[in-house]
């Protein structure tokens, strides 16, 4: 049985259908990108996976673990863990308070606990901060840790978040287009900070638009358009495809 | 933090033991009345502000929770029961020790129930209708959770209105005591007053403490996260629902506290107590406090309630609180109890453009 | 229970539920052109009625009715300019606070102009005790007078917003405030207009039912939350919805009173409201695909 | 730190307040009230606090008593019981006032009766409900008439009438509630049955499917036991869906204007009042026509509005408190016996006349039974 399995997904808005029928599956520490012209699909896809949407119908496996009843917040507990196309980072809080929050399903002070500051919530408040800074430092912001996050270089924004994703540590990372907005000095960090968390064990599925970035660092490639699946390869392979090249490339010459 | 935290409550008693000394040393201790009772009203706002600064969520209809917990534990504190001394379940009740026998000013005997008795009753009831109806509500946005929440504070208060059990506009009048250990109660006879006063602002600083600990606990950290971005939240495992809920069912039970302590000292309840002005003016005072400023809140808390139950603002009170509300809004939806905030109408005057403001 | 006798319960509902939706329309079309909910809309109705019949004192009716609604107009825009206009992008939460305390405000100032007693307008026609029976149902000629100018208005707004360049534009800013912006609407100024219009409206309610109910300083607050409740129950922005929400409520509370205690109308009211809301958070005739587009 | 200095900064300010409070001026004889001036019940409280201040000034104007001014303290409490006793015992223990007067629901007289006996203070209270003095408490009365009364006074004329099925509406005030228990215990007295009795909101605007309902039930006769507006918006509906049967309303009728703007409506309706409002009819050998011919010329010219029954509750309440105290001086236990052995005071509810076991002081005589005529108030002709 596959890692990460994903059969026959499928959701419409009205008479749309976004996502129609699609299946794939992820092969654990590996890369999966999904590409896609605009409107294929692809965030829509990524929302049903993580929960934000329910499917009208499909399954999304991980190991054993049937996904797609699930709440987002479930799905996060159950090791999936996402970040946004238009960063969401938690306004008010430091870019440390947003990654502490990644460690929130490997912690259980509750109400009643925290209210009464019970002596063993001291510890786990020790253990979330320290396991934080760890993450930070292996994503090389330590140093930003006391800046609000909201107010930090937007470059800066996404790796806080991608950061605050990995605290989680999950078993599966859904990055939707981490490399929006960045400049190419950046996009290539990106790509390495990508590579550096497949190695570090962590599956990764992708949603992207840069090319150069999705081609160096994809071990797989799925390509989505109008809500259907038509090809699924190898970069090499995807980049050789007709079919591909006539809905994607040809098309959108972006 | 936690080391400042605390420091805080230390100079918050020592305030309150000052103000103790300095109006007993004056023969001015007849503040203390006015100063008892903005203590429990304060109980409510400071749970209303974790709900509206920490989960982000208006509740125009906290007055509601309030007259709850003061009502219910006035009716079953004030109940005649010796009537129905033989049926089952009141012998039942009389033979466990959770009813006592009194006599009025009036030398009426009285059979009623023990005022703690009726004090975990009226808990009990108070978070199973927050969780009932915290639930469906919560789910809803905006304006209309604003209106389902206006809508649940306006049918308690006609309930309580159109009731005869509880009432009607007369409300319920000579509530007992309510005993602590050691002979002390919570009462409003002169004589304990400064008893009295230490109680209330004990409980309020109970309050101060545990919700204090809670925002800087992994909870507060979870609903601020909450209030920044709901979706990453999710995302990032956070049970928005539950915790939202949570905070509603637990500032619903700070509001009924507050509810069954002020009727006890009081020695009543009336149905002003769940009106909708109430529960706007809890609302005002949480948003001039600044929204996720618990101390902001505490701090105007006690002050407006007292200046308005000393009847300083005369039969201006509505629009005294009608005003602040609006300047507030317009000039410092933050509060103008925090950081900054005069550097901010600075920059309002001088016409500099408003920094990011959420 | 006889048919006269069923027949005079609806008369009196569809009497409560057509007030109730004009306030409601008054939310509505500020709702539509600003995404505000203006809690200070049921003040506007006090407003019309308390200035009419100050003025009534030295003008006749007709005349007093048009110099309240224009004076409320006026008031409108004044708070329009004076609270809203200038506040950039204000969150929902803030919007909510500050009509509030708006009407908190125009309750106290009105208690301090005026004072605490009740008045009314003369009957339009007749007077207080003539009634029009039909086959034993009575009905009181100035129930047909708000009947009718309530749906006169009605049709005028539709003619309005659908055939009219001024009200084209105002719902153009409802749909899309940059592209409106874009096409050269002043949306700031469609704001005013839609606070101008819903006072206005608003003064003209005020007006016409005060013969019947009465107006008081305090009157404006129970006449929203309910025009609110029927806003709400219609589905926020959709005026004709509002019509039939409010016709539906005001019919409900009229039988309600025929099996419950009258004490407890308001809390059925709006306890028909809440479960409507959680069975159906967009409201009865709003779809939930509309409700999540919407910006909160 | 911040926070410190905050709290620093509210306990200076609360110091200057106590400051300022203890700089307090001598001699005056000081009386409180705590009035419902604004909100729900301002119907009550403006009408009583317009009477005290206008007699207040008045009798300085005239030297005071025994050369000692008034000084009238009025706390407007909005009706909010809460208010009610925070300035109960401001008014007892920081301006130590003689006596208080008011308040002018029941329901708030209702919570600071404990008080009044605790710290052994006169309460002059302005409410309806009976359950004020009874039983009694040694320092609290009342001065308008009973409720019992006033049904009394309309059950007897309905025998008369040969009426005995009747339907009862009543208004969500404290008055309203007062008015329907008593009615509903008194009419087994009178062999008189209660069909239906409804509550409704006193803010009611339209009263139409009450009476529907109410008509349903084909009562020989309506009670309605209600403030402004209601009192007069049933009136109207009444007529409107043809329920033509007499209609009786409380003492709490009678406001002139709501008769006239009721027109024809209002012709017949039977109501049992003090003799305030019908002071112009009552022949001048009724001992209470000069008080209440003065009392109402004084109120109507000074503050260009009509004296109401309530104003009168609140002119007899500081009579009371006036007239005792020129006999007991200023002490508060003195005052106390002085009001209750007050006998043959002549106010404008009636004459009262005090002792141990009643505390309200007025007999069903206070009563008279009134119909409207021609649009004015007339005696009921027997």
């Amino acid at each position: 049985m596959a890692f990460f399995e994903v059969h026959n997904l499928s959701r419409s808005f009205g008479g749309l259908k976004a996502v129609s029928n699609v299946s794939f599956t992820v092969t654990k520490n590996t890369v999966k990108s999904i590409i896609g012209p605009n409107g294929a699909g692809k965030t829509t896809l990524f929302n049903l996976i993580s929960g934000f949407l329910p499917p009208d119908e499909g399954s999304v496996t991980l190991e054993t673990r049937q996904l797609e009843d699930l709440s987002p917040d479930k799905i996060a507990g159950h090791g999936v863990s996402r970040t946004f196309q238009n960063l969401k980072l938690f306004h008010g809080m430091t870019a440390l308070e947003n990654v502490m929050i990644g460690r929130h399903t490997h912690s259980r002070s509750g109400f009643l606990s925290g209210m009464l500051s019970l002596p063993w919530t001291w510890v786990e408040e020790k253990a979330i901060v320290k396991d934080s800074l760890e993450v930070m430092d292996f994503f090389g912001i330590a140093h930003l840790a006391d800046s609000e996050a909201t107010s930090l270089a937007y470059g800066q924004q996404r790796v806080v978040e991608l950061a605050r994703a990995m605290a989680c540590k999950p078993d599966l990372l859904l990055l939707d287009e981490p490399a929006a907005g960045l400049n190419m000095k950046e996009t290539a960090e990106m790509g390495k900070l990508i590579c550096k968390i497949r190695d570090k064990g962590v599956t990764v599925l992708l949603v992207e638009h840069d090319m150069s970035l999705v081609m160096n660092i994809s071990d797989e490639i799925l390509v989505l358009s109008y809500g259907e699946k038509i090809a699924e390869d190898s970069p090499l392979a995807i980049q050789q495809d007709k079919e591909v090249i006539r809905v994607y490339l040809g098309e959108d010459d972006a | 933090m936690k080391r400042l935290r605390h420091l805080h409550i230390v100079y918050m008693a020592l305030l309150i033991v000052g103000i103790q000394v300095v109006t007993s040393a004056t023969d001015t201790a007849y503040f203390l009345t006015q100063l008892t009772m903005s203590a429990y009203y304060s109980l409510i706002i400071i749970g209303l502000s974790l709900v509206m600064g920490y989960a982000g969520q208006i509740s125009i209809g906290h007055a509601g929770f309030f007259a709850i917990g003061g009502y219910l534990s006035a009716f079953l504190t004030t109940y005649n029961l010796l009537p129905y001394q033989e049926t089952g379940i009141v012998a039942f009740l009389s033979n466990a020790g959770l009813l006592v026998f009194s006599q009025d000013i009036y030398g009426t005997d009285l059979l009623t129930v023990h005022p703690w008795c009726a004090f975990i009753s009226a808990i009990i009831l108070t978070t199973s209708i927050a969780y009932v109806i915290g639930r469906p509500v919560l789910k809803l946005k905006g304006h209309y959770l604003a209106m389902a929440t206006l809508g649940f504070g306006i049918i308690i208060f006609r309930i309580v209105l159109g009731s005869s059990y509880f009432g009607e506009a007369d409300g319920l009048s000579d509530v007992p005591g309510f005993p602590l250990i050691g002979g002390v109660e919570i009462s409003g006879n002169m004589s304990a007053r400064i008893v009295n006063y230490y109680i209330a602002w004990g409980l309020v600083i109970i309050g101060m403490v545990l919700l204090l600990n809670l925002v800087k606990s992994r909870v507060g950290r979870a609903l601020r996260s909450i209030h920044g971005s709901e979706d990453a939240a999710k995302a990032m495992g956070v049970d928005a629902a539950k915790y939202k809920l949570h905070t509603f069912v637990l500032s619903a039970v700070f509001a009924a506290v507050a509810g069954v302590m002020l009727t006890h000292y009081n020695g009543g309840i009336g149905p002003s107590e769940a009106s909708v002005m109430k529960s706007v003016r809890y609302v005002a005072i949480v948003a001039i406090g600044g929204m996720a400023n618990l101390w902001g809140a505490l701090i105007m808390g006690s002050v407006l309630n007292f200046l308005s139950l000393r009847g300083y603002f005369g039969s201006m009170d509505d629009a005294v609180f009608g005003s602040i509300l609006i300047i507030i809004m317009l000039f410092a939806p933050q509060g103008i109890l925090r950081k900054g905030i005069l550097k901010d109408l600075r920059n309002k005057l001088t016409g500099n453009p408003e920094v990011k403001q959420s | 229970m006889t048919l006269e006798l069923l027949f005079q319960y609806l008369v009196a509902g569809i009497t409560y539920g057509i007030i109730y939706a004009i306030v409601a329309i008054g939310f509505n079309i500020i709702y539509n052109t600003t995404g505000i909910i203006n809690f200070a809309q049921g003040e506007f109705v006090m407003l019309g009625g308390m200035t009419a019949v100050t003025l009534n004192t030295f003008m006749p009716v007709p005349l007093a009715i048009v110099a309240a609604v224009l004076i409320t107009m006026i008031i409108g825009a004044l708070i329009e300019i004076i609270f809203i206009r200038w506040l950039d992008n204000p969150t929902v939460l803030r919007m909510i606070i500050i009509t509030i305390g708006l009407s908190i405000l125009i309750r106290e100032v009105a208690l301090h102009v005026w004072d605490e007693k009740v008045r009314a307008l003369p009957y339009f026609s007749g007077t207080a005790t003539s009634s029009i029976s039909i086959k034993g149902v009575y009905i009181s000629p100035q129930v047909l007078w708000v009947i009718g100018i309530c749906t006169l208005i009605v049709i005028i707004l539709n003619f309005f917003f659908s055939h009219t360049l001024l009200g084209r534009q105002m719902r153009a800013c409802s749909s899309n405030r940059k592209a409106a912006r874009l096409c050269g609407i002043s949306v700031q100024n469609m704001v005013t207009l839609s606070f101008v219009l819903s006072a206005g409206i608003g003064a003209l309610a005020g007006c016409i039912v005060s013969p019947i109910t009465y107006i008081q300083y305090d009157s404006g607050t129970g006449l929203a939350i309910k025009g609110f409740t029927v806003a709400i129950l219609g589905g926020l922005g959709n005026s004709m919805a509002a019509v039939a929400a409010g016709l539906i409520l005001g019919v409900l509370e009229s039988f309600s009173i025929w099996i419950l205690p009258t004490a407890y109308k308001d809390a059925i009211s709006i306890s028909i409201l809440l479960l409507i809301l959680f069975v159906r958070p967009g409201g009865l005739f709003g779809s939930r695909e509309a409700l999540s587009l919407k910006e909160f | 730190m911040r926070i410190a200095r905050l709290l620093s900064a509210a306990a200076l300010t609360l110091i200057f307040m106590f400051s300022l409070s203890c700089t307090e001026k001598k001699e005056a004889i000081k009386v409180g009230a705590i009035l419902a001036v604004t909100g729900p019940a301002s119907f009550l409280g403006a009408p009583e606090a317009k009477t005290i201040e206008m007699l207040a000034a008045d009798l300085n104007a005239k030297g005071g008593i025994n050369g000692q001014k008034i000084e009238l303290i009025i706390k407007d409490s909005a009706a909010n019981p809460e208010k009610a006793i925070s300035f109960a015992k401001q008014l007892i223990e920081e301006d130590k006032v003689l006596a208080i007067i008011g308040p002018s629901t029941s329901g708030e007289t209702m919570k600071i009766k404990n008080i009044m006996e605790e710290a052994k203070t006169v309460l002059l209270s302005c409410a309806a409900a009976e359950v004020i003095v009874n039983p009694v408490a040694k320092y609290v009365f009342k001065t308008p008439q009973k409720d019992s009364f006033a049904v009394k006074k309309i059950y007897t004329q309905m025998k008369k009438m040969g009426i005995s099925k009747i339907g009862v509406v009543v208004g969500n005030t404290g008055f309203g509630k007062a008015g329907k228990a008593q009615l509903e215990k008194i009419a087994p007295e009178f062999g008189i049955d209660v069909l239906i009795s409804e509550v409704y909101d006193k803010k009611a605007t339209d009263l139409t499917a009450v009476v529907t309902k109410v008509k349903a039930k084909n009562v020989q006769a309506v009670v309605n036991w209600s403030i402004v507006p209601a009192q007069s918006i049933i009136v109207k509906n009444m007529k409107q869906i043809g329920l033509n049967v007499p209609l009786f309303q409380s003492h709490g009728f009678g406001n002139i204007k709501f008769v006239q703007a009721a027109g024809d409506a209002a012709e017949g309706i039977i109501f049992p009042a003090g003799r305030l409002l019908v002071s112009d009819v009552i022949p001048d050998s009724n001992a209470q026509k000069p008080v209440l011919m003065k009392y109402k010329k004084d109120y109507e010219s000074k503050y260009n509005e009509d004296a109401s029954t309530f104003g009168g509750h609140a002119y007899d309440a500081f009579m009371i408190f006036v007239e005792a105290l020129k006999k007991s001086g200023p002490d508060r236990e003195k005052l106390r016996d002085a009001v209750e052995n007050m006998k043959g005071f002549v106010g404008t509810g009636g004459i009262f006349n005090f002792s141990a076991e009643d505390h309200n002081g007025l007999d069903i005589e206070a009563f008279e039974m009134l119909t409207v005529k021609d649009g004015k108030f007339a005696l009921l002709k027997e």
